[in-house]
């Protein structure tokens, strides 16, 4: 049940993110200053940080919308949903870990 | 959902790891960096089908998690049109911005310019 | 059977202090309580670490709160009448041993949640069983019934086998996180019920069925939680049987 | 207090009580009370299978399937029901199958069939394949059918709704024979309001199971507490036969939870400590599978004389080693599991701890061949039936054969279905309800729950603990009259304790306290009628077996018992037993 709430979780938080994301976006077509303006804020350790949690929350939701999938259409894939489940875990916290590094790197060593 | 979920994985995991992981990062996204992966007809399309299914998808999400928690119809009515407005007035105005973008419009400081770009395309 | 005082043959067992956590309500009230307050009450007992968690329910009843309210009948987990949150899990507690749980901590015992509460662990069926009922849960055919039996071969038979084991305890629907929010959700059993049917090769109602799931309230509600695979007490794959039904539904076939 | 009107009423939803309904309902304006929600019945807990003899896997003729069933029975069977039972036997599993019973099937797609207990082809030659099966939960899917049949059919159940009163119209022990006294309807008490409803109906069908609490240790419910067959004693009508309970050969050891004789039907072999299969020198020709009665004097003759198991060698031991997990797991699940949950013993590698346990009566309400409720030997109360295992039609005389009890429910509540709704049909209205027709049960409840905070009293634990005690030491496989003396008094001074019983609940809404004491009160009616009826039966005869008289006596017994309750106490009747064309001879297997 846990990844299901993750899942809504997640899922929710992408998605208003993408509504500002998109609106954000938009600005390149009003003006480049505006639009570096803008982005220049997500260059802050603090936007940087939330953006990781987007991260974090994209490949969480991305692995695990996956497994559903795998779940709904593979008698294998139900019977081991609970090792699918730590599956999704390993596979994030694997491409979670250079991520951070490299990415808070950026944020906050401005490499 | 079942559809678009795959194919957003690649998508955006692609859009996420050249944006944030190649290069330098957050650090270079800036009005050039968009200018320069808009050039290529590929991005503009990746772009676009990740937004249109991104929302398609998200929309749906949403539908269903408002019709799971909003239990008085009119509160139900009311989120789901909010929710077709926002998810139509995305696709729309992304859409735009993707396809009428300028890279290198007129009377801007060129230093914010992807330079190069706009020689080639001789606007510069 | 009552109150397992001599334990069950094999081996002995010594007896251990055993405290359990009960979430009460009476509709009538008592001296403390409003009617219908929730509230907790803490037990404590000597029992057997073989006895059931319903040897320890009733242990309590029968030698310190007669009040206590719950439902129970076979004692084997085979007529569904005990289904009740324990340790925060959805079981049965005829068959739930008390040294399958953790003793150092109190046992904590509420009632299924997303149903009414009637009193302590009693709870509203009635919405449960119309959800079954919606489900059109009996065979039908057309035609002239033969003579003999219908014919069916073990394979198709075996088809359907998982969801006839099925004692509408409860469990599932009432741990489903859907179902919690969304009372409207037919919930696992019903499709579960369906199930049974669908894929039975005698039964001509399939699509009527299926129709009936395909329903905003029906299958598509379920979010692949797993929480009632992980609390049948007959070890029914519940979310099989769902996707299977959705399964029938997108492809349209059987 | 609701007044409710109907054409047919039937008390208890299980196995006996839907099938009736299914009948009924197509007929006339019929109400199915049932204090337990109608899957939570106890034919849901039936696991072996159904006798029939179709002969889908070898011969078989309803004519063998009579006779086991009489010689079973120890001869005290009537013979007529018996023809009727076994002939019936075939429609009616046909009948499930097309209400959808899911029955295992053989590789040609027919109902699949397997050995029982005391089933046999051609008088006893050998074990025959007659019972009909789903896996070890043919009860359960008995019970689920016959529930879809009745949600399909939109038959009306209260829930929850627990009967404890029958209405006559006369009293049926004053009456003279001839004379008429009918049924006006049954008062009960709705559990989650506490609220007394009367129910007035042209046509009462009782199926209330059965009775096993009396005892400790037994495949029963916690809910099988005898309440019809207490209601109609003290309505004023006799019981039959309530001597002869039968005892499971193979309960789990200590707990009492059945496992089905189909473990031995599908090979399972009893063991003593020795590991000798000691059912050879008991039964030489059909060994394991000899009726129950027999198997289990077997077992606690093996555990008297030492060879005992376990470490106060007090059981036996089932072997289904030697069987291939992928059948067990295809034919016997749900005991196996059973094994594993409650005595952590698995059944592939380890031998199951067994003992006999209380599992059926084979006594109850007395009735005809139609379901009618007889008051005395010949004379039926108007618009009353029963049917089940609250009933005695006598199929089962002195013992039981396994898989008969499914079909006794299916055959005889149909019949008694039908029946009531015709009667039904047959009268302009039912007699009036006096107006004080719930005065009786109301008078109980107010009664009891005036107990509540009164100073030292009797709990009802304690009194039903006494009980089941007494009557597991005394009253069990073997008796003799020191045993049933000593049980005759406990039972007496119980029921005296019992009358100073105090409950703790006392709010109206789910009383499952008062209940339980209203229970009680049935039990010790019942277990004093077993007791007396065991007393006076100076015989061995099929379940009932007196030390005292190992041997069965023909000249003396070969009848019915008839039990009364009169204010002093039980009165005992004879009934003679009905023979067609078995003659009475030596039961040997
Ligand atoms: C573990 C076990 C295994 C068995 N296996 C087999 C087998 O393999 N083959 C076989 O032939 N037989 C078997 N039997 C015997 C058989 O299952 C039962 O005898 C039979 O199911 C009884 O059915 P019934 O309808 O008479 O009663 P039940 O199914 O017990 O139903 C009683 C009904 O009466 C209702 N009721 C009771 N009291 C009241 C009241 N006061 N007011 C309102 N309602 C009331 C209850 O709610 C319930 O609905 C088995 C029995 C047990 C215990
Ligand atoms: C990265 C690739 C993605 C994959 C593989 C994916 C997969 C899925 C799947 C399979 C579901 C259905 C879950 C179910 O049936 O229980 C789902 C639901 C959802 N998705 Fe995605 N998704 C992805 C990206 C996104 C994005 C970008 C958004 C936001 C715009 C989003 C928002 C949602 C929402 C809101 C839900 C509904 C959640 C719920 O009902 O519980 N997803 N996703
Ligand atoms: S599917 Fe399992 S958990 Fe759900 S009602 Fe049936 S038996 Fe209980
Ligand atoms: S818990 Fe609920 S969401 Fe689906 S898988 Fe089970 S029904
Ligand atoms: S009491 Fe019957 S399932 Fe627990």
């Amino acid at each position: 049940m846990w990844m299901w709430v993750v899942h809504r979780v997640t899922g929710v938080a992408i998605f208003f993110f993408l509504l500002v994301h998109v609106l954000d976006t938009a600005l390149v077509r009003v003006s480049p200053e505006a639009y570096n303006e803008v982005i220049g804020s997500y260059k802050t350790p603090i936007y940087g940080l939330v953006e990781a949690g987007l991260v974090a929350a994209i490949l969480l939701h991305a692995f695990n919308g996956l497994r559903i999938i795998a779940v709904d259409h593979s008698t294998w894939a139900l019977r081991h949903q609970k090792q699918l489940v730590w599956a999704v875990w390993v596979l994030f916290a694997i491409l979670m870990v250079p991520f951070l590094v490299r990415h808070l790197g950026h944020v906050f060593g401005g490499a | 959902m079942r559809l678009s979920g795959p194919l957003l994985v690649v998508l955006i995991l692609t859009h996420l790891f050249i944006n944030l992981m190649t290069g330098d990062g957050v650090n270079q996204i800036d009005f050039a960096f968009v200018a320069g992966k808009w050039a290529a007809p590929l991005w503009k399309i990746w772009d676009l089908t990740m937004l249109v299914l991104a929302m398609l998808h998200g929309g749906n999400g949403m539908r269903l998690l408002i019709n799971d928690y909003a239990q008085r119809p009119w509160m139900k009515k009311l989120l789901h049109g909010a929710l077709g407005v926002a998810v139509i007035g995305i696709i729309v105005l992304g859409s735009l911005v993707i396809f009428t973008f300028d890279p290198c419009p007129t009377g801007t400081d060129p230093e914010l310019l992807n330079i190069e770009l706009c020689k080639e395309l001789g606007r510069l | 059977m009552t109150a397992t005082v001599e334990t069950p043959a094999v081996g002995e067992v010594a007896s251990i202090q055993v405290k359990l956590r009960i979430l009460r309500s009476n509709p009538e009230g008592t001296a403390d309580h409003a009617p219908g307050e929730a509230y907790w009450q803490e037990f404590e007992i000597e029992a057997h670490a073989t006895d059931r968690v319903l040897d320890a329910l009733h242990k309590i009843k029968w030698e310190q709160d007669g009040s206590l309210a719950f439902r129970r009948s076979c004692a084997h987990g085979v007529c569904g009448s005990d289904a009740m949150r324990i340790n925060a899990r959805n079981r049965l507690a005829c068959k739930t041993l008390l040294k399958d749980l953790n003793p150092a901590k109190p046992i904590i015992v509420e009632p299924i949640k997303g149903l009414p509460v009637e009193k302590d662990l009693i709870v509203d069926m009635e919405p449960f069983f119309a959800s079954y009922r919606e489900i059109m849960p009996f065979l039908m055919t057309t035609g002239n019934a033969p003579t003999r039996e219908r014919l069916q071969s073990p394979e198709e038979r075996q088809r359907f086998d998982d969801t006839t084991k099925c004692i509408m305890c409860a469990a599932c629907t009432t741990s489903c996180p859907v179902f919690w929010t969304d009372g409207q959700y037919f919930g696992p059993q019903a499709i579960v019920g369906a199930h049974r049917f669908i894929f039975d090769s005698r039964d001509e109602g399939q699509w009527d069925r299926l129709e009936i799931l395909n329903d905003k309230a029906g299958v598509w509600k379920c979010r692949t939680a797993f929480n009632c695979t992980e609390a049948c007490p007959r070890g029914i794959e519940v979310t099989k049987a769902i996707s299977e039904v959705k399964k029938a539904l997108t492809t349209g076939e059987i | 207090m609701t007044h409710h009107e109907y054409d047919v009423v039937i008390v208890g939803a299980g196995g006996a009580g839907m099938r009736a309904a299914l009948e009924s309902s197509q007929r006339a304006r019929t109400a199915v009370l049932t204090k337990l929600y109608p899957t939570r019945s106890h034919t849901g807990a039936a696991q072996g299978g159904m006798a029939a003899a179709l002969a889908n896997v070898e011969d078989d003729s309803a004519e063998w399937h009579v006779f086991d069933t009489i010689k079973g029975g120890d001869y005290l069977v009537d013979q007529d029901a018996a023809e009727i039972l076994c002939n019936e036997a075939i429609d009616a599993v046909l009948d499930l199958e097309k209400m959808g019973l899911p029955f295992n099937r053989t590789p040609d797609g027919k109902v699949d069939q397997r050995r029982f207990g005391g089933h046999t082809r051609n008088h006893g030659e050998a074990a025959v394949r007659r019972a009909c099966y789903s896996a070890d939960r043919t009860g359960h899917m008995i019970l689920q059918t016959l529930y879809q049949q009745c949600i399909k059919q939109e038959v009306e159940f209260f829930n929850e709704y627990y009967v404890l009163d029958l209405i006559l119209d006369g009293d049926p022990q004053q009456a003279g024979p001839g004379e008429e006294v009918a049924v006006a309807g049954v008062v009960a008490l709705e559990l989650s309001t506490g609220e007394v409803h009367t129910f007035r109906a042209k046509s009462v069908i009782f199926a209330t199971g059965g009775a096993g609490k009396i005892f400790k240790t037994t495949s029963n419910a916690h809910t099988l507490t005898g309440d019809g067959m207490g209601i109609a004693l003290t309505a004023g009508l006799p019981l039959e036969d309530m001597e002869f309970f039968q005892f499971h050969p193979t309960g789990l050891a200590g707990l009492g939870i059945l496992l089905s004789e189909a473990a031995r039907g599908e090979g399972g072999i009893l063991r003593n400590s020795e590991g000798e299969r000691f059912m050879e020198r008991y039964a030489p020709t059909i060994k394991d599978l000899a009726p129950r009665d027999m198997v289990a004097r077997a077992m606690a003759n093996e555990v008297r004389e030492g060879r005992g198991a376990g470490p106060h060698k007090d059981y036996v031991l089932l072997d289904l080693t030697h069987l291939e997990p992928a059948h067990i797991d295809e034919k016997l699940p749900d005991i196996t599991e059973f094994a594993r949950t409650y005595l952590g013993v698995e059944p592939y590698t380890e031998p199951v701890p067994v003992y006999p346990t209380a599992h059926y009566a084979m006594g109850g309400i007395p009735t005809t061949v139609k379901g009618e409720v007889l008051r005395n030997n010949t004379d039926v109360v108007k618009g009353l039936y029963a049917a089940g295992e609250c009933a005695c039609v006598s199929v089962h005389g002195a013992n039981r054969l396994g898989t008969n009890s499914l079909l006794d429910i299916n055959v005889f509540g149909r019949r008694a279905g039908i029946a009531a709704a015709e009667y039904a049909a047959s009268v302009e209205a039912a007699p009036v309800l006096r107006d004080d027709a719930a005065a009786r049960v109301e008078g109980i409840v107010t009664r009891l729950l005036g107990t509540v905070g009164g100073e030292g009293t009797a709990r009802v634990a304690d009194v039903r603990k006494a009980l089941q005690e007494t009557m597991d030491r005394n009253v069990q496989v073997f008796r003799d009259a020191a045993s049933l003396e000593e049980a005759r008094g406990v039972v007496a001074e119980l029921k005296k304790r019992y009358e100073s019983v105090a409950i703790h609940d006392r709010g109206r809404r789910f009383n499952t306290d008062l209940l339980e004491a209203i229970e009680l009160g049935f039990l010790l009616e019942i277990a004093e009628v077993v007791v007396e009826g065991a007393l006076a039966r100076e015989e061995s005869r099929g379940g009932h077996y007196r030390e005292d008289f190992p041997t069965r006596d023909d000249e003396r017994f070969l009848h019915h018992t008839m039990a009364y309750a009169t204010p002093d106490g039980v009165r005992l009747d004879t009934k003679p037993v009905v023979i067609t064309k078995y003659q009475p001879m030596e039961r040997k297997y």
